[in-house]
């Protein structure tokens, strides 16, 4: 392969129809709670995490329905589970259950 | 897909196009890279349609590139293309064309200015007289160089040697037609058929026998991209984009692409090589890659005109398999011989495109 | 001697002006263009937010209208309209003449023309088609299916088309797009169980009583997506389904998806009737293109002619709820003004 | 005569329980954590093993616990288990008094009445088969009741009873033959020899009247001594095994011994003890409130036994530790839960490495006021103003950038994970010299205390401030609301603290008495470790615990958590506030009384 001194840029756009959407259907089979988010970012905002470092749990919800599970593991082992989350949530959404289920995800489809 | 809806579309955007007496403005790339197009549109408009056309020695680039790429400013370049006007009504001349597609953006883009801002107009003006003691008029008609050979493309057709019918099957030919970005999506009305479904160069190949095909990513920018290019670092940005679009054209086995602008035909062209070289793939079946013409070219293959005199050979991408399909001869040992007969250095075979020597 | 009222146009508007002051011993004329009374709501199938059967308004607001102080005329258009003293006098294509002690326009609103939105090949693209044709699909059939006659596996909603779009010429919301789709998504879900359904929405306006409960029912009863962003383009694919390309504005990141159909949401536009009436009787438009109202809040069935009312869709979208509300004070107040 | 061909299934059945059980409480005592058996050793030669004698007599036999929690389910459990042993110890007795040696084989005792026909006197004879009769009678009695229980559990109070399998089974039909066919064996040997007493006579004679007794006898000794061995033989592998489990289990228990992070041994013989008796099931809310029964501490001890733990049973449990707190047994409910989650649970690490410590100040007290305090923030201004008021030097320690305390991690069974943020905290505790670390929140409270291993005193707010009040910084003023004091899972099941909340609020308002108190109160249902609970289920609990606290109708709702606050003031008009907030409305400074902020004795913490 030849050296041109630049590689072809990766694609930022989302190809849903490329993506895995198995880790979403777990999540949601498991905490159907998660399909109801509007993603008003409360979450975010109250975050003790997201206080303390680049870590979006809105963005990542979004994500995971778009099927980007790409450093998924790393973000979301960012969270520490206070569970500020789900008391701000105006959903109802068990968010701290969606956390762990898609810990669960990440390992069963790793 | 409806063709009737198409059609409506179609309609909404004819635009004027004056029948003769041009004034020609040549575009920097084409010139350069596929040197015989431009010729070859001269000798279409004089030779074949009998129509007066002054290609004139005296205008510059239009700054364009330099432009885009934020090293020109707009005053500058509109002072330019101020002086092409002048040099146009100094010849008694009020329709142009002009060749190139970023061209054509900067002076749609500067007479639409002028339209709305009658105090730029002024200073145009008055930097021209300033700086070069001339004067000017708007021109009565501003076409691209594909508009005209549009509107005389039934006229090319009664003439033709050739048709965009592949001789073995019988099939019209599978081309993807390829509008620069500046033609018509800056201002849709400036564009035969508009920006969604431009009709410019469907039109020629309908009318000379092949059949477009409407493929997903038809709309995406080749691109270039000015910057995007200029900068080898984002270089990577630039072929991203043309790997895109060959990705989604691939199904459809197209025959060759065609392009009514010089930097869209370089680079699907050539990042054709550069995909290969980097990933090996190549996006038709036998590993040649896909032709890309322009449309001066393409005019220039269906009325007879010798490949290598079009300068087809000046392509990354060769045109044999097209040739063959399309049944037009060429003598391989011609390829490669200059004016005088003699032979110019043979370009280096790519590692995975393949090439006919 | 009584008093008389014509009204123009017999959508649901008129029809409920019209028995609203009929029950105040106000005789009233009402004049329909087409052969049928019930405007666009006579053309639906199912309502927001109950999906109740739309024939079930028509049926009553039809009721109500046989009374001694109604005349109907349908398939009757406007000519020309001339004041004078404080009388109105009406010529119609048959050739008639009405006198009138007041006028109420309620011409409505007509389709935004989808084909105008280019890029998303309405018109162009077999598997694209408007809210209206879905509406009319789920009326007349059974099932749902692409135009090659296979059930579709992934549908597109698409929101605010022709709504809030400098693009195409209008700049308001149409108020009832968001409630239809998430409502069409419903009923389109119930036919295709094992279809996915996006909804493209720029923002999702569930401002009406039950909206946001059935926003709601739609993610959690029936697994419908919603996808916040504006559609740029759609292109055909060899097997006509469609690519469509929206940024993910919730993820910052383009997004590209193939669906089978894609709906286009169609806004409410001013009608070319209220147009054409509005500029012959010298009534003020808002930027809008809809009928103006010089006090917003207290007076908004009044125009800036004495005499001449409004009611429903001529002044801005409306739901039905919103329209028969606009057209029973548009009734009070033809009642005060001409007694 | 001491011997018939009959008793050879109960020996097999006695020889075959003791060597069984002799190899399983050696495997279990072998595995024990290293700390574990130290403590043994320790604790052996001491007066532990003796309460630990008498707690297995008062557990074991007497079921004092149950007899708590349910009279009639205690006299069933007691006459089956201390009748039983009396029966034992008796019939030995009687057996040695008419042999007049010490040793005899096992049966002989248990098949006196057909080896012993002569009316032969021996000491104390008339009152031995009285006793015997007596004691069978008993027996009978409580049988009776666990028959009824079986068909129809609300008659001793339990609204669900637990489900068998196959080696119960078993075991539970022998144990009901044992006794009844005791009763006819010794009744038919009676009505041949008549060497019964009042029931066994009496019946016996009756019998005779109409029944070959002669043939029917030996049959029926047959029965009893297949009955016997058979039950002996279910035993280890049925639910009857926690009878012995328990005793080693009251016995290592007594000695310190304990579950901790990780399932141990210990946690082994505590999930082996459990009788099944099911009285944490009524005292379950996700039973109660939700009717859902599949979940509920005697469920999920099985499932552990059975490998078969599921998510459901793992993630619904909110730890509220009410089932805990009416154990008969006194299984760590909420403990084993916990080891659980860290066993099956996901495996991941996370590294936190995003911490960086803010600023820190150096002070008397640190507060910490916990992630949840954060969304309540009327608790965190009530605790400055009450420093402020008192004077205390205090450093906020997580006013801004907080990190978790980590029990949330905890519960959910990532205790690695959770170690790095004790470890965070814990350096920033440090530093600040403080000798006294305040917090708002009660499951923050309860990891400090458990899991920090701080050498310095971890008080909850409610402590403090009463701290602040005997020692006469804080003044309150008494108010006339009419308050209810709701106690939270974590303060009072979880640490204990009932007194003082009660005692500051005895200060400030009327306290009124309610329902569900202290041990018994019930969980809010906000809880964090409830993982798989819907927000509909959370407020269907959250609404039952309300209405409970509701019934006196008080002025307002007190509690000591953010949590419990933030969850209740959303279902209830009347208002929900912190006990620190009550406080710091009623607290006030005398006039022109300097507080003096030397350094005083020990132990009061809130001066250095």
């Amino acid at each position: 392969m030849k050296e041109f001194g630049f590689s072809i840029t990766k694609d930022r756009q989302i190809d849903y129809d490329q993506n895995d959407h198995r880790l979403l259907n777990f999540v949601l089979e498991n905490e159907p709670s998660f399909i109801v988010c509007i993603s008003c970012g409360g979450c975010t905002a109250t975050c003790s995490a997201g206080n303390l470092i680049d870590f979006n749990i809105r963005k990542l919800n979004i994500l995971i329905r778009r099927g980007e599970t790409e450093d998924l593991e790393r973000e979301i082992n960012k969270c520490m589970l206070c569970g500020k989350c789900m008391l701000v949530c105006p959903r109802g959404i068990n968010t701290r259950n969606v956390i762990l289920k898609i810990k669960e995800a990440i390992q069963k489809f790793r | 897909m409806k063709t009737e809806g198409k059609k409506r579309v179609w309609e909404d955007y004819q635009k004027e196009i004056a029948e003769d007496h041009y004034y020609f403005q040549r575009s920097c790339i084409r010139q350069n890279f596929f040197p015989g197009s431009e010729t070859a549109f001269l000798k279409i408009l004089t030779g074949e349609l009998g129509r007066d056309i002054m290609d004139d020695p005296h205008h510059t680039t239009c700054t364009g590139i330099g432009y885009h790429a934020d090293i020109v400013p707009f005053d500058t370049t509109m002072t330019v293309v101020a002086r092409h006007f002048a040099l146009m009504t100094e010849n008694g001349y009020e329709n142009m064309i002009i060749s190139c597609v970023t061209s054509f953006g900067i002076y749609t883009e500067i007479l639409e200015t002028w339209k709305h801002f009658p105090e730029v107009l002024a200073r145009a003006r008055r930097y021209l007289k300033k700086a070069t003691g001339r004067e000017f008029n708007i021109p009565k008609n501003v076409t691209h160089a594909s508009d005209i050979i549009y509107k005389f493309k039934d006229q090319i057709a009664a003439k033709a040697k050739y048709r965009l019918i592949n001789q073995q099957t019988g099939e019209p030919l599978k081309v993807v037609e390829h509008i620069g970005c500046h033609y018509s999506k800056m201002f849709p009305s400036w564009g035969v058929g508009g920006a969604e479904f431009p009709y410019v160069l469907q039109g020629m190949v309908e009318s000379w026998g092949g059949e477009v095909i409407d493929y997903p990513e038809r709309r995406h920018c080749c691109g270039f991209g000015f910057r995007q290019y200029i900068v080898r670092a984002n270089r990577g940005y630039s072929v991203a984009n043309s790997k895109k679009k060959f990705e989604s054209m691939k199904p459809y086995k197209p025959d060759f692409v065609v392009c009514n602008c010089p930097g869209c035909t370089m680079f699907m062209d050539k990042w054709q090589y550069t995909i290969s070289e980097m990933e090996g793939k190549t996006y038709d079946e036998y590993g040649f890659g896909i032709p890309v013409l322009t449309y001066e070219e393409m005019a220039g293959l269906v009325l007879g005109y010798d490949p290598w005199e079009l300068g087809l050979q000046m392509h990354q991408v060769q045109s044999e398999p097209l040739l063959d399909k399309m049944g037009i001869p060429y003598d391989p040992a011609e390829k490669y011989k200059t004016a005088s007969g003699k032979t110019f250095r043979l370009p280096a075979e790519p590692t995975s495109l393949k090439v006919c020597v | 001697m009584t008093k008389k009222v014509v009204i123009i146009g017999g959508g649901i508007a008129g029809m409920e002006a019209a028995s609203t002051l009929s029950r105040m011993n106000i005789d009233v004329l009402l004049i329909e263009k087409k052969q049928q009374l019930g405007g666009h709501v006579g053309e639906w199938d199912h309502l927001f937010p109950n999906f109740r059967n739309a024939r079930e308004i028509t049926r009553s607001l039809l009721y109500d209208l046989q009374d001694k102080h109604i005349k109907i005329c349908t398939s009757t258009e406007i000519t020309g309209i001339s004041k004078k003293s404080g009388k109105f006098e009406v010529r119609t294509t048959q050739q008639q003449t009405f006198k009138a002690d007041s006028i109420l326009l309620s011409t409505g609103f007509d389709l935004f023309d989808a084909r105008k939105k280019e890029e998303y090949g309405y018109g162009i693209y077999e598997n694209v088609i408007t809210s209206v044709d879905l509406e009319q699909k789920l009326k007349e059939s059974n099932v749902l299916t692409m135009a090659s006659g296979v059930i579709p596996k992934r549908i597109a909603m698409i929101h605010c088309v022709g709504s809030r779009d400098e693009k195409s010429g209008y700049f308001h919301c149409s108020k009832v797009c968001c409630i239809t789709a998430v409502k069409q998504a419903i009923e389109v879900k119930q036919k295709l169980p094992h279809a996915e359904i996006f909804c493209f929405y720029m923002d999702l306006r569930m401002y009406g009583k039950k909206f946001e409960e059935l926003y709601r029912e739609a993610q959690e009863k029936w697994g419908i997506q919603f996808v916040r962003g504006r559609l740029s383009e759609a292109a055909e694919n060899m097997d006509g389904s469609l690519q469509i390309k929206s940024e993910d504005t919730l993820s910052g990141r383009p997004l590209k998806m193939n669906v089978d159909l894609m709906v286009l949401m169609i806004g409410m536009v001013p009608s070319e009737s209220t147009t054409f009436l509005g500029k012959m009787l010298g009534i003020h438009f808002s930027e809008d293109g809809f009928i103006n109202h010089d006090d917003i809040h207290l007076e908004n069935n009044l125009t800036n002619v004495p005499g001449i009312f409004t009611a429903g869709t001529v002044t801005s979208p409306m739901t039905i709820t919103d329209t028969i509300a606009d057209a029973r004070s548009a009734a009070l107040k033809i009642a005060t003004y001409i007694s | 005569m001491t011997y018939h061909h009959f008793v050879i299934p109960f020996n097999i059945g006695v020889a075959v329980l003791f060597a069984i059980i002799l190899v399983k409480f050696t495997i279990w005592i072998v595995k024990l954590e290293p700390v574990d058996k130290k403590l043994i050793r320790k604790n052996f030669f001491s007066i532990k093993t003796l309460e630990a004698v008498k707690e297995s007599f008062m557990e074991g036999l007497l079921h004092r616990k149950i007899f708590m929690v349910n009279p009639v389910l205690g006299y069933m459990h007691m006459s089956l288990a201390f009748g039983w042993f009396l029966l034992i110890v008796f019939g030995n007795f009687q057996a040695q008094f008419y042999t007049r040696t010490v040793i005899h084989p096992p049966h002989y005792p248990i098949f006196f009445n057909f080896f012993v026909t002569s009316p032969d006197e021996y000491l104390f004879k008339a009152s031995f088969e009285f006793l015997m009769d007596l004691l069978l009678l008993f027996i009978l009695t409580g049988l009776m009741i666990a028959i009824t229980k079986r068909f129809y559990s609300r008659i001793v109070g339990l609204k669900k009873t637990t489900r068998l399998k196959f080696f119960d089974r078993l075991a539970l039909g022998s144990l009901w033959l044992i006794f009844p066919l005791r009763l006819f064996a010794e009744s038919f040997t009676s009505g041949i020899h008549h060497n019964g007493n009042f029931l066994t006579g009496t019946l016996g004679d009756a019998f005779a009247k109409f029944l070959p007794v002669e043939q029917l006898a030996l049959p029926a000794w047959w029965g009893y001594s297949i009955a016997l061995g058979a039950f002996f033989i279910a035993l280890p592998y049925s639910r009857y095994m926690h009878i012995p489990a328990e005793i080693l289990l009251i016995f290592l228990r007594s000695f310190g011994v304990r579950t901790r992070r990780n399932y141990s041994s210990y946690s082994d013989i505590e999930v082996r003890s459990c009788s099944r008796c099911g009285i944490c099931i009524d005292a379950c809310q996700i039973n109660k409130s939700l009717g859902m029964n599949t979940i509920q501490s005697v469920y999920f001890l099985r499932s552990i036994r059975e490998n078969n733990v599921d998510d459901e049973k793992l993630f619904t449990c909110m730890l509220c530790g009410r089932c805990e707190n009416v154990c008969p047994v006194g299984i760590q409910l909420s403990d084993l839960r916990v080891t659980q989650r860290t066993k099956n649970g996901v495996r991941n690490t996370s590294s936190y490495d995003f911490l960086n410590p803010p600023p820190y100040k150096i002070a008397d007290v640190v507060y910490f006021a916990g992630c949840m305090t954060h969304l309540t923030p009327a608790i965190k201004k009530s605790m400055l103003k009450i420093f402020d008021i008192a004077g205390v030097n205090y450093y906020f320690m997580d006013s801004d950038k907080e990190a978790c305390c980590g029990r949330p991690l905890i519960l959910s069974g990532h205790y690695e994970n959770a170690a790095k943020l004790i470890d965070y905290n814990k350096k920033l505790i440090k530093k600040s010299k403080a000798k006294v670390l305040v917090t708002s929140c009660p499951i923050c409270y309860k990891t400090f205390k458990e899991d920090y291993r701080l050498d310095i005193h971890v008080m909850h707010h409610t402590e403090y401030i009463l701290k602040l009040v005997e020692v006469g910084i804080l003044l309150l003023e008494k108010g006339d609301s009419r308050v209810v004091y709701h106690d939270p899972c974590e303060l009072g099941r979880g640490l204990g603290i009932y007194e003082e909340p009660r005692i500051l609020l005895e200060k400030v308002s009327r306290l009124l008495p309610s329902d569900d108190e202290k041990e018994n109160a019930l969980c809010c249902g906000g809880s964090l470790a409830g993982f798989n609970l819907s927000s509909a289920q959370k407020n269907a609990i959250r609404d039952d615990a309300l209405a409970s606290l509701m019934k006196s109708n008080p002025d307002k709702l007190i509690t000591s958590c953010p949590l419990c606050k933030k969850t209740f003031s959303r279902g209830t008009k009347v208002q929900v506030q912190d006990i620190a907030e009550l406080i710091a409305s009623s607290a006030y400074v005398p006039e022109k009384k300097k507080i003096s902020l030397k350094p005083e004795a020990e132990p009061v913490p809130v001066l250095s």
